[in-house]
Parts: structure tokens; sequence; C-alpha cells
């Protein structure tokens, strides 16, 4: 298709791909490489990379394996990106649909009341959320996923209401099909090209969300993710670098990765832009 | 000695692209005070020409031969900078959207000192003074206000005309304009064609005039050129092309431009009254929390009734309210009041859940094709949709939906593609197969053919006409084009300010236009009777 | 415009109220009854001390009731009194508020400027070597998290280079007056400003560098060309003032952002601004603080936005009174 | 051992004119000092607030009756000299001479009067308790003399004038108001060698120096700086880089001390605690399933690396305490003390006589800061080893006061301060009596054994020469029942430039004042 070939034509947007699917590679197979769980003291404490063929990035503060975090850590920061992702689409979509659609009253109300997570400073949101509920891997997806939804809503709703006065779906409406077959079978799938981008990069912000929970100790306790390590090997940046450094360098090539891929998404699928180019 | 001289030119198209040059060959002169029209249908690759000329070809596309003398000198060896000098002082150019093509941030005043400024003429006293006499002249109103105006403040029509103001900013020896009209309205258009001719005849400039219009060609043109696919199949007087055409594109073309004459009238006699609107109103408010917007009325006590196998126009401006009544009728938007019968059955104080099952008695045929298909849905589906909605099984309603595909002129197999792969008057076949799939009575084209080229324009209408006549289909025609009209309509209603100032059968309506405003209309039609042929709507496809 | 500014005003107003109530129930769903809060705070308690504790700050009235006392307090610009720090919530803020919207304003502006500047840059070279320095650069930004930023030019710039302070806002003791002082804020104001303005400095960057490329396509950039405007006058003239709006549209969209990612920085900088105080009040559990900087930097989005908003009436002549 | 002790308070009024500790060095006058205390405190009116942070900064401003040296004998502050009656029920402390409020008023024994016998018995719930529970009347014998009875001899009564526990508030300025609210409490008004300067929320509080101290000559620094920086590797870097001359101890992470002492100029000193003797250990509540099982409390015991504890995630500061007693607080014995060594085979067999099923516990974090939390993270691998599953929940401080103080947990971390005598610092989280909800600091684990309480019920106000055996006897008994999993004498080492001199010259260290603190 077009689009694949727009995009194979884009070198960010490969680069990134070759990141990502090596990111979610590395998740996949994680626990058959490092069968041994990440908590486990392994080592001596504090051993650089190197210094021992057994840990190939160092020890941390407990001697526990930073590569073995690194990987376990993968499959949930990707994971909590996903599915905060999801549950921000899954709330974010409907509304923007049912906003841009209705009109009227309903799209007056919709709109304001996004407006006013948009107003809300969400990060901050995100603390009080998670402070509240208790840190946990549910309260943290909410968390993300509560903060994450208005730019949702709001793109959902201008495509919808484009869409709405489209000719195909007024023909649609014309041709006697309910309200509720014309959104979902007409008007959404139209609009799965934005959010898709969208949700890519989401899911990257999603990522940086969570580590910077993480990060002021609002993390799951019980889950290894590379905001923990990063969190928890700050303190040692001086002297022992790479308890942080290489968590972050994770984020940096995922998050990066993610963008890249979105972008070239964006590009592929708008062709406007892509000739531009 | 010619002002303008295209010799041999060609220009290459990047190699991904569906030929290898967008211009083969072109050759073409214009004179002082003359003004040559390039003619053609969309892909001719005459704007590509005009772009050329003005050095502004986009990066992709390269003059791979030829040359581009502007009194006699060769554009095409000029450097950017050179060329820079030219552009705006010795070649100005005007566009074919006035909407977009000044800049809406900057003051009218500011983008035409800006050709000033750009050529270092004039000190900033002179510019300005020199502008509000521009303004004058373009005959735009009160040209302190105009001046210090945003775009966005002018009509459409102002706005060409201050586009007009700033490409005669510098005196050019040559103005190139490209479709400069076709986003008007006809009386907009007729009066913005006088200027520039007025304009030509007073400054004695060289006029490069891009259209696809006959009507206008023949308004304007000394000389015309008409492109096929980048290659010029004629040139000559404008005369001489207009009434003896000799090469066969330019007679079918010319053959495809609907006279105003209407055909005589058919024989509706006896028959049955398929659609009744009475006392339609629409009144569209402002909304908003803290603001109440201006009343608009888009629709202010429409009636009209339409016969089985009678074709009814709607003719007007835009901002008429004739897309309006059009939407109102189909329930596609609420009309405020106001009794709509299709048959017997009233269908203007049903909710929208009652309407749907009665949804199949009245149809509709959307402007834009390819803005009305569903890119994601085979045409196939897209045709069967309106059946299966309504109750129809999924296989029957697909080999009807085959059946109707050969009924528009299409081959039944391609009823598994996608709406991408046609073309333009392939998919407004496609999307009155869509209407017919339910067996309707009643049909609303809302500007059937606006969006297609005149030749495939003409095959649409006959296809029309053809299911009329077979289906006996009572058709509410909306339209801009009076030609169209002249040629389709059995009778046509003129609107105007959301209200019908004029509805007569189609011939009194030219023989005798009772209303100014009907009057104002017709004569606006460029090229009136001198161009346009009565369409053989019952031949063959 | 003093009809937009009304109608401006009054929209806030009603969304700040919304927020209000909002935070008030948002914030009581926590565990942690703040009496008990109070006398672990003391080292120890007993039954009598948290009663006494509850009487005192109407913990032991019914919600809504403590609701009711909170808006009308709000309405009269009483954000109500911290049991914990003995004093009235308006007055802590007060303190904290100027190095608050110091930080963030000045962020917000570097952001915002830097970021237009290298956006136009890259978008004028488009495909040279400058643009992909600005756009890789942009990428590498946006793509680190702001903490680790933070973290990392402490350890460059303060620790290993010492060329400027790492924490705090100025120099305790120094005895600074007058422009010395404002010189030494200063000072210690560019780690974070410039820590909390990267981020932002490479989404607008990206975002002016996509708007400028679609804006020299418009039909209106041609007629500007078309005209014999020079490069540099159609990119500054016609391009650059019509990309810049969708950049100011985003900018007051991400001025939430700017102020939540204010308790990242002011965290990590000790930057005594309100963003600190509210993670401090969080982990205190100290509701009317929490309630009074939730709102405050709810109205500091608010101010923001409408700030955004007269930037933008001032460059679109399009945006009508009240639209 | 008791009887010389009497001997040697008593001893404490000779010793009362020696300066402590023997200085070396002449002191040099002149300087700021700038400390570093983690958290922001809320107030600086430390007769309403013990927050650590308020004592450190408070504790310049206010002053009690008395100091305590290393060894917890009391030296004279705002007391001059003090008398023990025979039967140990009656003491009389002669306040000294020439003392003025920062205000200007003077200082008398109706001041001591209205904070020991009004404020204190309202406000403090370290004093509420003995006021109110052992004191029979606190009475004025002239202006500058102060006697309290007591109901009977109650031994620690001496060590309750420490100034975080007592600190004595000018009575002009709080009698006949309310004292929570009483805009003094903004400007807080003592007796100490320093003054309240200026307090700027979020960066710094300012002291300056009271230049008509009673103790003449002190102290030596003009100002001192108390600075807030909340995140703790920033406060690391703000030594390092030179903003701060001292650092707290807890105001960097245990294994951030180690790479500081390392730096020029640094030393670093475990010492001023020893009248808090932090003693930390893992709450069990007995009431939750297996966890009241005694066996599995000691297979738990056994499979805790408590060495690894110390020496990874305390970076090898502390001591491995025996039993409730810390080594630094009276009344220390291991005499018949059972032990528990880490053991990973012998706790899988005392797991799996316990009937252990599998059965997840939830381990309540504590929110103090990366120790903390590594802490929770090497017991669960630790546990997890032997079989048992452990899940941490994490929380924040509200949080964490909450659920413990209302029971609502299986593990949790606590730390407490000993404050010099079991009967005070260390009964209150055994004894039956103390099952309250609504202090995180009670008996949370709600153990109950008649036997534990008669003894610390009767060692409280038995005879000092009684006590030592009736508290051997105690730890005998808990060390056996593990009511709670013992984890390590605490030590927070305080850093600072080698050129402070004299920091910490007293039993509470940087809580107490700076008279003595000199920079060279």
């Amino acid at each position: 298709m077009t689009v694949l070939r727009q995009f194979a034509r884009n070198r960010g947007a490969l680069i990134g791909l070759a990141i990502l699917l090596a990111v979610v590679a590395v998740a996949m197979v994680g626990p058959w490489w490092f069968p041994q769980s990440p908590w486990r003291m392994a080592g001596r404490p504090f051993l650089a990379p190197g210094a021992n063929e057994r840990f190939l990035l160092g020890t941390d503060a407990l001697g526990r394996d930073v590569a073995a975090g690194l990987v376990h850590g993968a499959r949930v920061s990707l994971g909590i990106g996903l599915v905060s992702t999801a549950a921000a689409l899954l709330i974010g979509v409907p509304l923007g649909a049912l906003a841009g659609y209705a009109g009227g009253i309903v799209d007056d109300l919709a709109m304001r009341f996004t407006e006013l997570f948009q107003t809300i400073p969400s990060f901050a949101l995100a603390i009080v959320l998670v402070a509240i509920l208790q840190p946990s891997i549910g309260s943290i997806v909410l968390a993300i996923a509560l903060v994450s939804w208005p730019p949702v809503t709001r793109l959902v709703r201008g495509e919808v209401l484009s869409l709405r006065s489209r000719d195909y779906v007024l023909a649609a409406r014309t041709l006697g099909q309910s309200t509720t077959r014309i959104v979902f079978g007409v008007v959404l799938p139209n609009t799965v090209a934005p959010i898709i981008v969208m949700a890519s990069l989401m899911v990257a912000s999603a990522i940086l969300l969570e580590s910077a929970l993480s990060f002021l100790g609002l993390g799951d306790p019980n889950l290894m993710t590379w905001g923990y390590m990063i969190g928890a090997g700050r303190t040692r940046l001086i002297d022992a670098w790479w308890i942080s450094f290489f968590p972050g360098l994770a984020i940096f090539l995922t998050v990066l990765a993610l963008n890249l891929v979105g972008e070239g998404l964006s590009d592929a699928l708008n062709p406007r832009l892509a000739r531009e180019r | 000695m010619a002002v303008l001289e295209v010799d041999g030119l060609t220009l290459a198209l990047p190699t991904s692209g569906d030929r290898a040059s967008a211009i083969q060959n072109l050759s073409l002169t214009v004179e002082r005070g003359e003004t040559l029209c390039v003619v053609g249908e969309s892909g001719s690759g005459k704007s590509m020409t005009a772009l050329a000329v003005m050095g502004l070809l986009p990066r992709t596309v390269q003059a791979t031969a030829g040359t581009i003398r502007l009194d006699g000198r060769d554009l095409l060896k000029l450097s950017e900078r050179e060329m820079r000098d030219v552009r705006g002082r010795e070649v100005s150019m005007i566009f074919q959207e006035p909407m977009t093509s000044l800049n809406p941030v900057m003051r009218v005043s500011d983008q035409i000192v800006e050709a000033f400024e750009a050529h270092g003429a004039l000190d900033a006293r002179r510019r300005r003074d020199r502008t509000r006499e521009l303004i004058a002249e373009v005959g735009l109103p009160d040209p302190e206000a105009i001046a210090r105006a945003y775009p966005h403040e002018l009509s459409g029509g102002q706005r060409q005309r201050v586009m007009i103001a700033m490409a005669l900013a510098m005196e050019p020896k040559l103005i190139i304009a490209d479709e400069p009209t076709t986003a008007l309205d006809v009386t907009t258009q007729a009066q913005i064609l006088r200027l520039l001719d007025g304009l030509r005849k007073k400054h004695g400039t060289a006029v490069l005039f891009i259209t696809h219009d006959f009507g206008v060609v023949s308004e304007i043109a000394d000389r015309v050129a008409v492109l096929q696919h980048g290659i010029c199949v004629e040139t000559g007087r404008a005369e001489d092309v207009l009434r003896r055409p000799q090469h066969d594109y330019t007679k079918r073309l010319l053959a495809a431009v609907p006279s105003l004459i209407p055909p005589p009238p058919k024989d509706l006699r006896g028959a049955a009254r398929a659609f009744d609107v009475s006392g339609l109103s629409k009144t569209y408010k402002g909304r908003g929390l803290f603001r109440r917007g201006r009343e608009v009325k888009a629709a202010d006590d429409v009636s009209f009734a339409i016969q089985r196998g009678e074709t009814l126009g709607l003719v007007g401006e835009s901002g008429s309210g004739k897309s309006t009544v059009g939407r109102c009728v189909m329930r596609l938007i609420e009309p405020d009041s106001g009794s709509i019968k299709v048959g017997d059955v009233s269908i203007g104080g049903l909710s929208q859940r009652q309407l749907r099952p009665l949804r199949r008695r009245i149809q509709m045929v959307f402007q834009d094709p390819f803005a009305s298909l569903n890119p994601r849905r085979t045409v196939g589906r897209i045709i069967a949709e309106g059946p299966i909605a309504q109750g129809v099984p999924k296989a029957e309603a697909m080999a009807k939906a085959r059946t109707l595909l050969d009924l528009v002129g299409l081959r039944a197999e391609v009823a598994s593609r996608f709406p991408h792969e046609f073309s333009g008057g392939q998919r407004q076949r496609i999307g009155i197969a869509r209407a017919l799939a339910l067996d309707p009575e009643v049909l609303v084209a809302d500007e059937p053919v606006s969006a297609l080229d005149v030749s495939v324009q003409a095959q649409i209408l006959a296809l029309m006409q053809d299911l009329q006549k077979r289906l006996g289909l009572a058709i509410l025609f909306v339209t801009h084009d009076l030609r169209v009209a002249a040629q389709m309509c059995d009778r046509i209603a003129v609107m105007q300010k959301g209200r019908i100032v004029e509805l007569q059968p189609t011939a009194a309506l030219f023989r005798d236009p009772q209303h100014a405003y009907t009057r104002a209309l017709l004569a606006s039609v460029p090229g009136g009777a001198n161009v346009g042929a009565r369409l053989d709507l019952a031949g063959p496809l | 415009m003093l009809r937009f500014l009304l109608s401006r005003f009054a929209k806030g107003i009603v969304v700040l109220l919304a927020i209000a109530i909002l935070n008030f129930f948002l914030i009581r769903l926590a565990p942690g009854d703040p009496a008990v809060v109070m006398a672990g705070e003391a080292g120890a308690a007993d039954q009598a001390f948290l009663d006494q504790l509850r009487t005192r700050f109407g913990l032991d009235r019914p919600l809504v009731e403590q609701l009711g006392i909170y808006l009308k307090g709000i309405a009269s610009l009483d954000l109500g009194f911290s049991y914990r720090q003995n004093r009235s919530v308006a007055s802590l803020i007060g303190e904290r508020l100027p190095a608050t919207l110091l930080l963030t304003g000045t962020a917000f502006a570097i952001s915002l400027g830097l970021g237009i500047l290298f956006g136009a840059l890259a978008a004028a070279r488009a495909g040279r070597p400058a643009d992909t320095l600005i756009t890789l650069g942009a990428l590498v930004f946006y793509a680190t998290p702001l903490f680790w930023i933070a973290l990392m030019s402490q350890i460059v710039f303060s620790l290993k280079l010492g060329l400027v302070p790492n924490v705090g806002y100025e120099t305790i003791g120094a005895g600074h007056t007058g422009f010395a002082r404002a010189l030494d804020i200063g000072h210690h104001l560019i780690l974070p400003a410039l820590t909390l303005g990267l981020f932002f400095t490479a989404l607008y960057a990206r975002m002016m560098r996509a708007s400028m490329l679609e804006t020299a396509g418009a039909d209106y950039v041609r007629t500007a060309r078309a005209k014999g405007v020079g490069p540099a006058a159609v990119t500054r003239r016609h391009v650059a003032r019509n990309a810049v709006l969708p950049v100011v549209t985003l900018a007051g969209l991400q001025a939430g952002q700017i102020v939540g990612g204010a308790v990242l920085t002011e965290t990590v900088f000790a930057w005594p601004g309100i963003g600190r105080l509210m993670f401090e009040a969080l982990a205190q559990r100290d509701y009317q603080v929490l309630l009074g900087v939730f709102f405050v930097s709810s109205a500091m989005v608010v101010g923001f936005n409408i700030l955004t908003d007269l930037v933008y009436r001032l460059v679109d002549p399009r945006i009508e009174a009240g639209a | 051992m008791s009887r010389s002790w009497i001997r040697l308070l008593s001893a404490a009024t000779l010793l009362a004119a020696v300066p402590l500790p023997a200085l070396a060095q002449a002191p040099k006058s002149g300087g700021a000092l700038q400390v570093v205390v983690t958290p922001e405190p809320p107030m600086l009116m430390q007769g309403l607030n013990q927050n650590g942070p308020t004592n450190m900064i408070a504790g310049n401003i206010y002053e009690s009756l008395l100091r305590y040296d290393e060894k917890l004998q009391p030296m004279p502050s705002l007391a001059k000299s003090w008398e023990i009656s025979p039967d140990q029920t009656v003491y009389t402390f002669r306040l000294q001479e020439g003392v003025t409020w920062h205000d200007g008023k003077p200082f008398t024994a109706d001041d001591v009067v209205f904070t020991l016998d009004k404020f204190l018995r309202e406000v403090h719930p370290r004093w509420r308790p003995i006021v109110n529970g052992q004191v029979k009347a606190i009475e004025k014998v002239d202006d500058l003399t102060v006697r309290v009875s007591l109901k009977q001899p109650f031994g620690p009564f001496l060590l309750s004038q420490e100034v975080a526990s007592a600190p004595i508030v000018p009575k002009h300025v709080y009698e006949g108001t309310d004292y929570r609210a009483n805009p003094a409490n903004n400007t807080p008004v003592g007796t100490g060698p320093m003054k309240f300067g200026e307090w700027r929320k979020g960066s710094f509080v300012k002291l300056v120096r009271n230049e008509s101290y009673w103790d003449k000559g002190r102290p030596y620094l003009d100002e001192m700086y108390f600075q807030f920086i909340p995140d703790a590797a920033a406060r690391a870097t703000a030594y390092e880089t030179g903003r701060v001359d001292v650092l707290t101890g807890g105001a960097v992470e245990i294994f951030d001390v180690a790479r500081l002492a390392k730096l020029p100029n640094t030393c670093v000193t475990t010492k001023g605690w020893e009248m808090f003797a932090p003693h930390a250990w893992v709450s069990v509540n007995l009431k939750n399933g297996i966890l009241g099982n005694k066996q599995f409390r000691k297979a738990m015991m056994h499979a805790i690396d408590r060495e690894f504890g110390r020496d990874v995630v305390w970076s090898g500061y502390g001591r491995i305490p025996t039993g409730p007693i810390s080594s630094k607080t009276k009344f220390y014995s291991n005499d018949g003390v059972p032990t528990y060594s880490y053991d990973p085979k012998k706790a899988k067999e005392l797991v799996a006589a316990s009937g252990y099923k599998g059965e997840v516990i939830r381990f309540l974090g504590l929110p103090y800061g990366e120790t903390w939390s590594r802490w929770a993270e090497a017991i669960k691998q630790n546990f997890e080893e032997v079989g048992i599953k452990m899940e941490i929940v994490s929380t924040d401080v509200p949080g964490w006061t909450q659920r413990t103080s209302n029971f609502d947990f299986d593990l949790t971390f606590n730390f407490l301060y000993q404050l010099g005598d079991p009967a005070t610092g260390v009964a209150r989280s055994y004894v039956s009596s103390n099952i309250v909800k609504g202090n995180p600091f009670g008996n949370v684990g709600q153990y109950s054994n008649p036997e534990v309480d008669r003894l610390f019920a009767e060692a409280a106000v038995a005879p000092a020469e009684k006590r030592q055996e009736l508290y051997t006897r105690v730890q005998q008994i808990l060390a056996d029942d593990l009511p709670v999993l013992w984890l390590l004498e605490l030590d927070f080492p305080t850093v600072h430039r080698c050129n402070v001199k004299d920091l910490v010259s007293t039993a509470v260290g940087i809580n107490d004042s700076a008279k003595n603190v000199w920079k060279q």
C-alpha cells in the first residue's frame, strides 16, 4: 500500500521502527533471557559495567543486575504505556465522537468538561491521583489515562466534526442508516489514522509520565520499571552513573522511537505533508 | 514584437508520476495589449504553463527544453535573483482562489505596498498614495477603508479586485490570470472580467488568461490556445477557434458546453405530483455561551412541487440558500417550519427514527464525487448499503448493486474495487447508482456536475436524463450553472437570499425573465448565447 | 477588546469554580485522616488530642458543609487555613507564588522564544545541516525525561563546571540587595528555567518547523513570491507570521503542562515555589494547602490561556471579539 | 550500679560550672553556619511541634531546664542546679540568674511553672502522660526556684527535661491565649543562644546571635541558616558545591555519606543521637493470620539478612540489636537473651513447621526515603528465598500514619526514639494498655502479654537499683516472643566541614543548641 511505501521512504521512521521492534523483542524474550527476578541481589553492590562478565551493565546499590532490570523493565514500561494509552483512548474516543457527532449542547458540555481537564496542570493531577489511590500499577495507569484523554477527545471531535458534514456521511444518513451504525461504521473508521498517530505519541508520553512518577517515588513498588531504576540510582549518579544511565537511555530510545514512528505514520497518512518532503 | 514568446517549452515531471511531462513542446506568443486564453480541462498543464512563466514552478518540475522570452529576454536563463526582479515588475499574476491568495494577517494596504517595496519603487508616501489610487482604479468603494481592512473583512470579489490592484502596481508588461473568476459567483465573475478587460485596454498590458470555460474565452480572448494532456492541439484567433474549431478535441469540448437555449419542453401532462414542499423556512442563529450571533435566513417560505418525470432546477449564487433547501428537504438539516411531502406521505414532521424507513423514497446525489464515497468501502458495498440498512438481505443487495453498476454505465465486476481507483465521472456514476439502489421516487441532486470537467459533465447529465426517463424520477436539481439548468430542467426556481424570487418553465424563464435578479443573472453568464451547444442528452451514452 | 476580556474572564471563573469543586472531592477520596496525620507529626497522639484537632479544624462536620465553607472562602479569596503550618493558605501560597511565576514565566518565554526561533531557522534551512541539527536536538530533548535533564545539568554545569548554582533561589546569607540580588536570583534561575523550558522549546521548535513548511505552500506565499518579494521577507512577513499561530495555540494548551512540570523542577532544584509547596503538602496530606495550590495553579493556567489568547488576537486579526 | 548512678546525678550539680567537652583550642567568635535540615518544618514553636527539623532549628531558640551529655548524664541549662529528695519524689530546680527572653522580658520561675503545669500539659503529647501520671505538683518556691513533686519515684523523670520534650516558653506571651493560634508562634521567643531572624518559606530560616545570652561569651556564631532542599541528591550536591556546612542526620541518604566522607575537610560523626537511640524494626500485626504464629515470626527473623541490611543498605552504619532495648539506652542487657542469625535453611524449616500456605503478606513501606525502600526490597528478596510471598505497598507519610495507627497492615517498618529510658521510649511499643488506634507509635502489632505488662509497670516506678533486673527479664521474654522483628540500632551520621568545631556536644546533638559551636 502507498502508506507503507511512504513510510518506508522516511529514514527516521525506519530507524524508529527498528529501535521500537528491538525494544519490543527484548520485552518479549526478557523472561527467557533473564529468568531470575530482577530484584534478586545477585552480586556485589556497585559493580561497574564490565567489571564482572556476569553483569554486563553492572549492579546497583543492592547488587541487583542492571541488565536484568532493564529487560524486565521494558515489559512493564511498554505495558504501562500501552494499557494507559488504551484506557485514555477508551475515554477520549467515545467522548470526542459523541461531542463531534451530536453537536449542540452536548458538544458544548463535553468540550467544557475537556477544557476543564486541560486547565488542571496534568502532572500535578497525576501525582495527586496516584497519591490518593496509593501507588500501584492500577492507579498509575488510571492516572496517566485520566490526564491524557483530553487531546484524544479534541482530535476525535475535530475529525468527527469535519467528517460529519462530509458527503459520504450525509449519504449514509440519507440511506436511512442508524446513528450508531454511522458513527461506528462510517465515521470512526475514518478517524483511525490520526488516532493511531496520536496513540503512538501518547504511548511515548505515558512512558515519560510513568518514569516521572516513579522518580518521585510514586511508582508501583513491586514492579521493576525504568523510572524506578533512575529514581533509585539518581543519588549515586556521580559514583555509580550506570545504575540510572542505562534506564535513562532506554527511556530516551523508546520515546524517541515512538516519536519517529508516529511522525513517519503521520507523514505517510497525510499525503499533503508528505509531498512537501 | 510579442511581449511573451514561449517556444518549444517542455516541462518534465518527476519520474514517479503517471506521465513524463506536464507540458510538451509548447509554443505561444502574446502581443502587447492582447489577451491570450489558454483553455483546457483539469490536468491539461495550463496552470504549469503560467507558473513556468513566473518562474514559480514546484521544485520537482523542471523545464527541460525550449525558451520563455519576455521582451526578448529568456526567463529560463535568469538567476533566481534576476527572476525575482522580473516578477511583479514585468510579469504579475492573479490566482484562482481569492479566499486564500491574500495573507490573512496583513492589511490590504501593506500587501499592495509590498509590491513596491519588493522593487524599491517610490518613497513611503508615494507608495501609500499610489496604493489608494490602485484600490480606486479596480473599482473598490472607499479606498481608505479597504486599505485598512484585513482580507477576511472583504468579499471574494473584493479580494480578487485587491489581487488585481496588486498585480497592476508595478505596471507590468504581462499579467497572467490563472482561472481568476472560477471561484466567484456569476455576477461577480462578469464584473471582474469587465474590469480586467478594461484595464488591459487602458494600460495596453498583455494578458495570459488561463481558463477551462469557453464562455469566459468568448468574452475576453483575442486569441486562444487549447491544451490537452500538456500538448497544444490548436491555436488561433478566438473567433476562428470558437466558430470553426479544427481539432477534434476542441470540437468535442465546444460541443459539451451546454447552450443557454433550452430544448423543447417535455410533455408532462397527467404526471402525478411526486414531491411537494411548502412554506419551508430555516434560519441560522449564531450560538455560544456568552454571545449572540447574527441571524441568517437561509430559506424563507420556500414552496414548490415536482411531478413524476420532471426536473425542477433550483438556481442561485452562493449564499442564496439553494443548498440549504436541498438539505432541508432531505432532512439532513432540520427546517424550522414547512411541510415536505413525498407522494402523499409527509416527512416533515417525523422524527429521524420514524423517517429512516421512508428515506428510501427520496435520495440524493452529492456535489463532490471525491467526498461522497466512503474511502474504506468497496463500491459494491457502498451501493448495497442502502438496501441493507432498509432490511434487504446482503447477498440480494450486492447482486442488485452489480445490476445498478451496469445501469449507470460501469462494468459489474468493479463492485469489489475501492473508490480511489475511479475517476471523478465514474465516481459520480457510483453516487447515482447508490441513490437509485433504493428505488426512490424523488432524487435531490446538489450540484452533481459542478466538480467535473465539461466533457464528463455532459455524460453525467445525459445519464441522469436517461434514468429519469426510464424510472420516472422527480428530480430537484440544485445548481449555480444556468447553462446546465437550461439543458436539464423543465422548470427553474431562482433563489436569492433564501427566497424563491421567480419560478417558471425553463423556456419562459430564459425568454422572458420577470425578476430583476433573474435578468441580472442571465446577463452575467459568460459567453451568453455566443457559445454552447444543445446537448444531445437523449442520445446514446 | 473589553468585551473579549470580560467574556474570557467570565469563562475562566466558571472553569475555576468547576475545578475547585472537582479538586475538593478528588482529594477527599484519599485515605488518611488529617487529624491522625497531624498527630503523627507531633510524635504521638491520644484520642483527646485527636478530638481536639478535629473540632478545631471543622473536620468533624459533613463533607458538603466543608465544601460549602471552602467555596465561600474561595469567593472571598480565602483559600483556607493550613492547620499543619498554622497559617492561612493564601499567605503560604502568596509567599511562594512569585518564585513559581518567575520560573514558569521565564520557562514559558524561553521555550516560546527559542522554540519559534529554532523552528523557523530549521524550516528556513530545511534539509540542510542546520535543520538536521535542530531537528535532532529537538527530538533528543523531546524524548528525554525532564528530571533526567535536571540531574544531568546539575552534575555537569554546577558540580563539574561550576558555572551556575545547583539549587536554591538565591545565595543564602550573602546579603545582596537591589540589583545585586536580582542578578543573584537570575543566576540561580538559569538552570531550572532552562531545564523546565527545554522540553517545551523542543516541542515548539518541532511545531514551528512543521507549521512553517506547511505555510510555505500556502497560496498567499505564492502570491508574495509572484510580487517579487525576496525570500527573507517572504519568510518573515508571510510564512512565519502565519506559521506562528498554531504554535501560540499549542503554547496556550501547554501552559498547564509547564505549571505541572514545575513540581518536578522545583523539587530537584529546591526552588521555593508553589510546585514544591504542593508536593510537600501532599506528603503531609495538608488538604487546605493542596486545594489552594491546585486552585492557584489552575488559575495560573487560565491566566496563561488568556494571555495566549491575547497574543493570538494581536497576531491574527481574524479572531472577532467574543469568538 | 544504680546507687552510683544516683550519686553521679547529685555530683552533676558540682560539675555544672565545668564546660564540656574539654577544649583543645580556644573557640573563635563570628561567622555564619549553613545547615541543611529536611523537610521544612511546619512551625518553629517547639512546644507545639516536635518534628525533627523543628527541633534542629528551634533547639537554638528555646531552652529547657537540663541538657544531657553523651552518657545521658544531666547538665545544667536553664536550671543552674537541682536537688532530688532521698525518696526520689521531690525535684528542686534552681534557675540561672540574669536570663531574659528574646523580647527583653526577664525569665523567672513563673515561666517554668506556666510551661510545665499549663502550656505543655495541654499541648505536648510526650509531657502530658508524665505530668498527668506521675506529677503531684509543680510550684514556684521563689523567683529562681521551682519544685516538682512526684506521686511516686519515677526514674525517667530527670531525663524528661530535654529541650524538645520540655521547652520553656514565655508566660507573658502565651498566658490566657489560644496557644495554637497565637501569632507569636511565627516569631518564636525563647531564651536560647540564637534569636529568630527570618523565615523565607521554601528556602531557609535565619537565626541571629542573641547578644544578651545569659551564658556570657556564647554563642560564638553570628548567624545560622537552615536551608530546605527537598531533593536528597540535591542536598548532597549542595554540600559538595560548598553551599552548606552541615548535613544533619537523615538529610542525605545514608549511602551518600560514605562518598561525602571522602571529600576534603569533611568530618562525619554518629554521635548526638544517644538520647533518642532510634531503634528500627519490622512491626508485625499479630492479629493477621499466620503472623500471630511465633514459629513463623522466628522464621522471618532467620530469613532476614540483617548484616546485609546494615552493611549494604545502611552502608555499615548502626548496630544489630538483640532485643527491644537499644545498647545506647539504660538497662540494656543481652544476658540470657535468645539470638537470631541469618539462616535461610532454618527459616525454611520453620516456615514449613508454621503451617504457612503461601498467602501473600503485605509490607507497608515507610515513606522516609530511598534507604527504607531499598531495605524493604531486600527483605522481600530474603523472604522470597525461604518461600514467603511478600508484596510491598507503598504509601506517603499520612497514608503510613493512618494505616499503621489503625492496624491496617501486615508488616511495616517503624523506628522509635528510646528517649534514654525504657519506661518512656520502649514500654510504649509492647504494653497492652497502649493498643490504641490512632497512634502509629503505640503497640500497633497488638502484642499482649500480662507478664510483660506487669514487668514494665513495675520497672517504671521501681527504685533505681531494682530496675535493671526487671528490664533484663523483659528483654528475655520479648526476644523469644518476637512481637516485632528488630533490625537495627540506627545511626544518623552528621556530615560537616571539619572546621566547624564542637558541633555535637550533647546526647541530642544537632537537636540541641549550637551554643558551643564555632568556626575555625
